[in-house]
């Protein structure tokens, strides 16, 4: 009831869970609470948004305590909560960049303390490395003595100097974090040299897609006519240059077939100006941003799935493809070639030639119907990724950083200074210092006596779901099914 | 569900009766309206029960029995007043009891169909709540949106809670005509308005007004038809007008006084409130009005006012020109152009020459002018303040106009600075697309951009002085008017009368209201005094505020201050929107 | 499902995908990590004379910054007649005009299809907006300080070389930006002059050297660099003769600037080669090579 | 009947909280805060006199010392009337509306009354507010459409640390009808209104 509440309607994944007591583990070695910290987050939409979730509420599943920090958007601030009791601290903190708040490391400290201290975490739980806030919980967190543990979504390269600056940023925030979680191989290896890391603490634990939410359904496509989707954001780094090359080259070579082109972006103008210039609005449909819901319904309208990306972490549109039994055209970038084995994936190179070949290749293919049934295939892919998979290892990464010691402050001190370089290490050290006198600071002010303790709503065995008294759970479980 | 019966202090000593009321079921609440005493014939309590209901279209009934133990307290009666539950069915039947001494009543309820629920004295069933018959009556609940519409007949249905209690006593009104002394069939005790010669007064009073009213109403329709003929629809006239806050400030008036003397009568309180708020803030006007006339027209101020004068704006233009060749020499030690600054130093002296020449010309007439505008402080104080600002506005002209120049020059040169500073960026303004673009000039146009660039950019600190300079002394000149149109709104606007009912009478404007527990004694029914929440001065104030002429532009100060950088005109408080013309 | 102890993976290599459960913990590192990792693919190799030859746009644009400064400074002290400066102006910039067109037999001239009566509109617009300016010009700057217009003029110099268009793409350019500062200077500096002739001959000077002479330098430098590398040459001795004639300290100082520019920079650069480590991988962005314009066009 | 118990409040002063039973069906509860210290009031006072003598040694000006006298008395009776709460009281009638009074130390006394047709439900709401604190508020219809909110009405300004120790005391026993954990919502957004709370057994 938390999004009726909350006026948004529905979530990422409004049909993702169905929890019941089955599928509760029987034997629980002994349960954390963690702090999952990230500016990304639902009413925001993407892959780190729906990660944060899932992962929650499979954690939450396994009788975990979870709570989310993120920074309020608009009106929706305050604490709000989710499906099973997932806690949600939306902060009045500042935005200054697409979504991430500005950090000044100093200013979040007051809220980020009082939260941790009355909801008793044990485990802070970072994401996404384009968040100052998760950052900043990091080093909060370190200053106060919590385990952390930090999830890398996303690839940079070493070239330009911009990166040059992130990485070092990202060398100083990691150099003390317990445990780093990667997404994929590659991301696995950029993560280890961008932060000069140990990459014995450097798992790998891929993203998932819900199965159910992508069947397929081969009838709501026409076989007389062959269409290729698109579904990403139409910006550089999802390659939708290489697109407005491909569109126009196969719609002359082929005259029956149609693109289907999903999501919204800045270089949506290329697209319809090549529409324009080719006569193609017939056969080139732009439908502008989509719900995470609708995609299904895109998707299935398919045969052949494109994904141009010049560069990808763990590419999950090619997944939930898959997953509705759709031939899979993609780049050879990042983490793609691991994601999807030969058999379902064309993989090309960046250039507009390889990809019209792959995709010449595919519709050849479709039209000899050598293609492989869409439900063998969404039977294969169902198995690849699931997210209570992904929360098992998880927790397996939980339960091995709640035996590791935290670094007293001066090996702390030491630490940032060696690994750091002598400038920077310095830097942050002494910001580091300053850190722990304003935490003292706050320790006289409000001692963690005077701290309420939250009480613990989540799970499902939590406080939602005791037996009522006074006559109003059957309401609420209604509710609850009609949340589900 | 505890049953509530709210029963009027004055009725706390009459004797022993019935308990006439209203009775809701959907709160379980019981008004107890009236005690009819001993003796009475039921049917005539029937009749007077039905007249007062169908007067009022409340459904009044009675709701039980009262017995007041006077001395030691006799059986029979107490038998008697069981038996009556039998005459008059009504269900439940209320039973209060007091006793003498005790201050702690005894009362129960009984039902028909339930008799397992034969409330003993002492079951705690019954709650007695307490209110004060003529202040509930009197008092007007706010927001007004709970009273229920009086066209629509049933009560129960619109109003709901303490609304309902408030709305039934406030319309069986009718039962409380019928006081003490006049010998009705059935005796009464209510509550009984003090006063009746008072009320005669008031009768005559409303009788008057009507033929009053008819006349003033005629008469202003006749002034408001002169004021709509052609002749003042002319251009320059009605620019004039729109202008001038005098006539602004006619026009507000004459309407108000057409809404106090419309012949028709207010529906609803809340008009009622507003007609007598407007009615008192235009007299506490005029008889203020009246007391500045005296003041002026008494020992000849105004011909001292007006030999004042005259020095005064000569004394303003010298000052002026001091100013003026002060700015043409090095002022504050800013060095400026010399030659830009020579000009436009001369261009204003010559202006300020040309002002004196105009003041000298009509200060014969000023002292008349001002003895008929001294007049015009009977019409009220408002009027004659807004007269003055017009003066003013009009003595001032002088520096308006140089503010004029100097903001139109001022702006001329910051717009094309912004411009050539993109040029010299080597960028343009995309109106298309309303953003700047990059854009690659020619060669000749890039140096001829540049040089007027450099021009302008040296030339800028002398006009921008001017303008500064200007703009102060402008905008000293709307702060004072801008102080006189508050003055003046504030006169307008202050509902005056809502605010003395509730300096004298708070309950007569009641927020809600709130409950005292009275001291309770266990097994006794529990006992509330109900008292009238008064509405908080500034509720009273955003509630009945009248609405004033106000065509202020809403300047915010960011606003204020963009439009000072970039040189747009700025108008005083009272010029519509902010029109430049 | 990953607990397992690593002792059983002899028989089962590890392998780079993420679809299959494999039988290593989530972080285990195999021997093929960071296998993929290239460096200094793209790093290039400089030949010294050719940096060198590159270098002498900068030490060009100084060049005539100086000689700027020091015809003005001639001009202010009234050791230079402004008739004979316009003169050997009016000349120069003749003789610069027909190399223009002989330099490439006037194909560029046919390619940007400007015709003789367009320049000669814009060359009299100069003339004659800087004529009609220049009193104005004479009177701008007399309340405003010298040191400030001094100031003043060597800030926008300085800009001026800042974001000169040296052939290199950076985001920092601005040909447009770079010659307006040059304008506002000469004008700063010429409403220093005692007349106004001085003034309207001193901007239009500005115009010939430094909106005029860059077009010429870019067309030698790409058609005939041999003699370009002489022009260079001798408008560096030019400017330094110029400075010598004011003063020697400041000659040598510039002296060693050109030096320092010409020689030792692009050794500098060469030397630092070496160092270059620039780590690429699968997690590059990978660039577009073709260019997709022509879909467009 | 009545009853004591002593709480601490969340920046760790005393509160109490003292229960009223009038009958079974009225009921009234009052969290008393102590009466301001003399000690906070004299220190505050002298801080104020010697910043202004000090600044009068400086400049020999004598209206300062007036200035800051009238200062002090001003702020001394602001702060009486408008901030110091001495106690605040609850009554709740079962069938006829719950009243809120808060008086203030300069005895100034404001009471509401809310009728129980109004009011939707009463919860304990958890709010940002500098630090992250539980309140208890009153959730009102909206006259408009069913189950909606057109006003939340906070209930104790002082707010009470271990909030949750006395939800029993506090809402099992006077709401017995309504229940209470609320989502929590920013505290300065009441218009934004929280969602229907959640039912939980007290």
């Amino acid at each position: 009831m938390a999004y009726r509440g909350g006026g948004g309607h529905g979530h990422p994944h409004s049909a993702a869970l169905n929890v019941s007591p089955r599928s509760l583990p029987t034997c629980r070695t002994h349960t954390h609470s963690i702090c999952m910290v990230s500016d990304f987050f639902y009413p925001n939409m993407g892959g780190v948004e729906s990660h944060i979730y899932q992962l929650s509420q499979c954690l939450i599943e396994r009788g975990h305590k979870v709570i989310i920090v993120t920074h309020a958007y608009g009106n929706r601030k305050g604490i709000r909560y989710l499906t099973n009791g997932l806690k949600v601290y939306y902060l009045p903190l500042k935005v200054m960049y697409n979504q991430s708040t500005a950090t000044t490391l100093f200013h979040s400290l007051p809220l980020l303390r009082y939260i941790f201290v009355r909801e008793r975490v044990t485990i802070i739980h970072s994401h996404s490395s384009f968040s100052a806030m998760a950052h900043d919980a990091l080093f909060h967190a370190k200053t106060m003595g919590l385990q952390t543990v930090f999830t890398d979504h996303s690839l940079f390269g070493f070239a330009d100097v911009s990166s040059v600056l992130t990485n070092k940023l990202l060398t100083v925030s990691l150099c003390d974090t317990n445990h780093i979680i990667c997404v994929s191989y590659t991301s696995k290896e950029n993560t280890v040299l961008r932060a000069a890391l140990n990459p014995e603490i450097v798992s790998v634990i891929p993203n998932a897609v819900d199965p159910t939410d992508f069947t397929p359904d081969p009838f709501r496509r026409h076989d007389s006519i062959i269409t290729i989707v698109v579904v990403s954001r139409l910006v550089y780094r999802k390659g939708t240059d290489l697109l407005s090359g491909i569109i126009p080259e196969l719609c002359q070579k082929y005259p029956d077939l149609n693109f289907i082109i999903g999501g919204e972006g800045p270089k949506r103008i290329i697209l319809e100006e090549v529409r324009e210039r080719y006569q193609l609005h017939d056969r080139v449909r732009l439908l502008g941003a989509l719900e995470h819901k609708d995609v299904r319904n895109v998707l299935v309208q398919g045969h052949i799935f494109l994904n141009t990306s010049l560069t990808e972490a763990f590419c999950m549109a090619i997944v939930e493809a898959a997953s509705c039994g759709l031939q899979v055209v993609s780049t050879r970038v990042g983490g793609i070639p691991e994601v999807l084995p030969e058999n379902l994936i064309i993989l090309c190179e960046p250039s507009v030639k390889s990809l019209c070949e792959g995709l010449e290749k595919a519709i050849s293919q479709l039209k000899s119907g050598t293609l492989p049934a869409p439900e063998n295939v969404h039977n294969i892919v169902k198995t690849f990724y699931t997210w209570r998979n992904v929360a098992e290892r998880t927790e397996k990464v939980y339960d091995r950083v709640a035996g590791e010691a935290v670094l007293p402050m001066d090996r702390r001190l030491d630490r940032l200074i060696s690994h750091c370089g002598p400038v920077t290490g310095c830097i942050f050290a002494l910001l580091a210092v300053f850190n722990f006198l304003f935490l003292m600071f706050l320790r006289w002010m409000t001692p963690d006596s005077f701290i309420d303790v939250a009480m613990d709503a989540t799970g499902p065995k939590g406080a939602w779901t005791y037996p009522h008294p006074y006559g109003r759970k059957q309401g609420d479980n209604n509710e609850v099914s009609q949340v589900r | 569900m505890v049953l509530k019966a709210f029963f009027p202090t004055c009725c706390a000593s009459a004797d022993s009766g019935l308990l006439v009321g209203r009775w809701v079921p959907e709160q379980s609440s019981a008004v107890v309206l009236a005690v009819v005493h001993f003796p009475f014939i039921p049917m005539q309590v029937k009749e007077l029960l039905a007249q007062v209901q169908q007067a009022s279209r409340v459904s009044i009934a009675v709701l039980g029995t009262w017995c007041h133990h006077r001395q030691e307290p006799e059986e029979s009666l107490g038998h008697f007043l069981e038996g009556l539950g039998a005459i008059f069915s009504h269900d439940p039947w209320l039973q209060l009891c007091r006793e003498r001494g005790s201050k702690f009543w005894s009362c129960k309820a009984t039902r028909r169909q339930v008799p397992t629920s034969f409330g003993a004295p002492g079951e705690d069933q019954v709650m007695l709540v307490f209110y004060d018959q003529r202040k509930v009556l009197l008092s007007q609940l706010h927001p007004p949106a709970a009273l229920p519409d009086r066209q629509a007949g049933d009560a129960t249905a619109s109003a709901g809670g303490l609304a309902a209690v408030f709305d039934t006593v406030a319309r069986s009104e009718v039962l409380f005509r019928s006081d003490r002394f006049d010998e009705g069939p059935v005796r009464l005790s209510h509550w009984q308005s003090e006063g009746v010669e008072a009320s005669i007064l008031v009768e005559l009073a409303k009788r008057a007004s009507g033929p009053i009213c008819l006349l003033l109403a005629c008469l202003l329709s006749l002034v408001s038809a002169v004021s709509t003929c052609w002749v003042f629809k002319l251009w320059p006239l009605s620019f004039i007008w729109s202008k001038l806050s005098t006539c602004e400030q006619l026009k507000h008036r004459l309407e108000q006084l057409k809404l106090i003397f419309s012949p028709q009568k207010a529906e609803n309180p809340s008009q009622l409130m507003r007609k007598a708020n407007i009615l008192v803030s235009v007299l506490l006007d005029v008889a203020l009005g009246l007391m500045l006339l005296s003041w002026l027209h008494g020992k000849d101020r105004i011909g001292q006012l007006a030999d004042a004068l005259v020095p005064v704006a000569d004394h303003v233009a010298e000052e002026l020109q001091h100013l003026l060749q002060w700015l043409m020499g090095a002022p504050a030690g800013l060095k400026m152009n010399r030659a830009l600054d020579q000009v436009l130093g001369r261009f204003f002296l010559y202006h300020i020459h040309l002002w004196i020449s105009y003041i000298h010309l009509m200060s014969p007439f000023i002292e008349r002018i001002l003895w008929h505008v001294g007049l015009s402080a009977c019409l009220g104080l408002t009027i004659s303040l807004s007269i003055l600002s017009d003066i003013i506005a009009l003595l001032t002209f002088h520096i308006y106009c140089f503010y004029v120049y100097g903001a139109r020059l001022y702006c001329l040169k910051i717009y094309g600075l912004s411009s050539l500073w993109r040029l010299f960026r080597g960028k343009k303004w995309n109106v298309l697309r309303q953003r700047v673009d990059s854009c690659s000039y020619d060669l000749d146009q890039l140096f001829i951009g540049t040089l007027l660039f450099t021009v302008l950019i040296f030339l800028l600190p002398t006009t921008a002085l001017y303008y500064l300079v200007f703009t102060l002394l402008r905008l000293l000149v709307v702060t004072v008017q801008g102080l006189i149109h508050l003055l003046v709104d504030l006169i307008n606007s202050l509902p005056l009368y809502a605010l003395g009912l509730r300096l004298c009478r708070p309950y007569r404007l009641a927020a809600g209201v709130k409950f005292r527990v009275l001291e309770h004694e266990a097994g006794r029914p529990l006992r509330l005094l109900m008292q009238i929440n008064p509405l908080p001065y500034g509720r009273v104030v955003h509630t009945y505020r009248l609405p004033s002429c106000g065509c202020h532009p809403k300047h915010s100060w960011g606003s204020l201050c963009r439009k000072l950088f970039f040189g747009e005109l700025i108008y005083p408080w009272r010029q519509r929107g902010d029109k430049q013309d | 499902m990953c607990a397992q102890p690593v002792a059983n993976t002899k028989e089962i290599r590890w392998q780079k995908v993420l679809y299959e459960r494999q039988p290593f913990p989530d972080n285990y590192v195999d021997r093929r990590f960071l296998e993929e990792l290239r460096k200094n693919i793209y790093a290039r190799k400089y030949r010294y004379w050719a940096v060198v030859f590159e270098s002498s746009v900068v030490v060009q644009q100084l060049c005539s910054v100086c000689v700027f400064v020091v015809i003005w400074w001639y001009m202010d002290e009234g050791l230079l007649a402004p008739q004979w400066l316009f003169g050997t102006g009016l000349a120069s910039s003749l003789i610069g005009y027909i190399l223009f067109d002989l330099v490439d037999g006037g194909e560029g001239r046919r390619r940007s299809g400007r015709t003789r009566w367009a320049d000669l509109k814009s060359a009299l617009v100069f003339i004659t907006f800087t004529y009609g300016f220049s009193p104005i010009l004479k009177t701008l700057t007399e309340s405003v300080s010298t040191d400030t217009v001094y100031a003043m003029s060597v800030f926008m110099l300085l800009g001026h070389l800042i974001f000169f268009d040296y052939g290199a793409n950076a985001a920092i350019v601005s040909s447009t930006l770079s010659l307006n500062m040059a304008i506002f200077a000469s004008v700063c500096l010429a409403s220093r002059l005692p007349r106004t002739l001085h003034a309207f001959i001193m901007v239009t000077f500005a115009i010939q050297i430094f909106a005029l002479w860059p077009m010429l330098q870019k067309k030698l430098k790409a058609r005939t660099p041999r003699s370009y590398v002489g022009v260079t040459l001798l408008f560096a001795f030019s400017a330094l003769g110029g400075l010598l004639s004011i003063s020697a300290v400041g000659a040598i100082l510039f002296a060693l600037l050109l030096v320092s520019i010409s020689c030792l920079c692009p050794f500098y650069l060469i030397r630092l080669q070496l160092f270059k480590e620039n780590i690429h991988g699968p997690w590059d962005e990978a660039e577009i090579k073709e260019d997709l314009s022509r879909f467009l066009s | 009947m009545e009853d004591k118990m002593s709480f601490f409040d969340i920046c760790g002063g005393r509160l109490a909280l003292q229960r009223r039973y009038y009958s079974p069906s009225c009921r009234e509860f009052c969290v008393s805060s102590p009466r301001l210290s003399l000690r906070l009031l004299t220190v505050v006072t002298c801080t104020v006199w010697l910043a202004a003598y000090g600044l009068f040694t400086l400049c020999e000006n004598s209206m300062i010392l007036s200035a800051a006298i009238f200062v002090t008395l001003l702020g001394l009776l602001g702060y009486l009337h408008f901030v110091k709460i001495d106690q605040e009281t609850l009554l709740i009638i079962d069938s006829l509306g719950i009243q809120m009074t808060s008086s203030y130390a300069s005895g100034k006394e404001s009471t509401t009354f809310i009728e129980m047709g109004k009011v939707k439900d009463v919860i304990i709401n958890e709010a940002i507010y500098m630090k992250v604190i539980y309140y208890l508020c009153i959730l009102l219809k909206d006259p408009g459409e069913p189950d909606g909110i057109s006003q939340v009405v906070p209930v104790f300004q002082m707010e009470i640390m271990k909030f949750r120790q006395i939800k029993n005391c506090l809402l099992s026993s006077c709401f017995a009808q309504f229940t209470g954990w609320a989502v929590g919502l920013v505290r300065d957004s009441f218009q934004e209104g929280p969602m229907r709370p959640e039912p939980r057994p007290f």
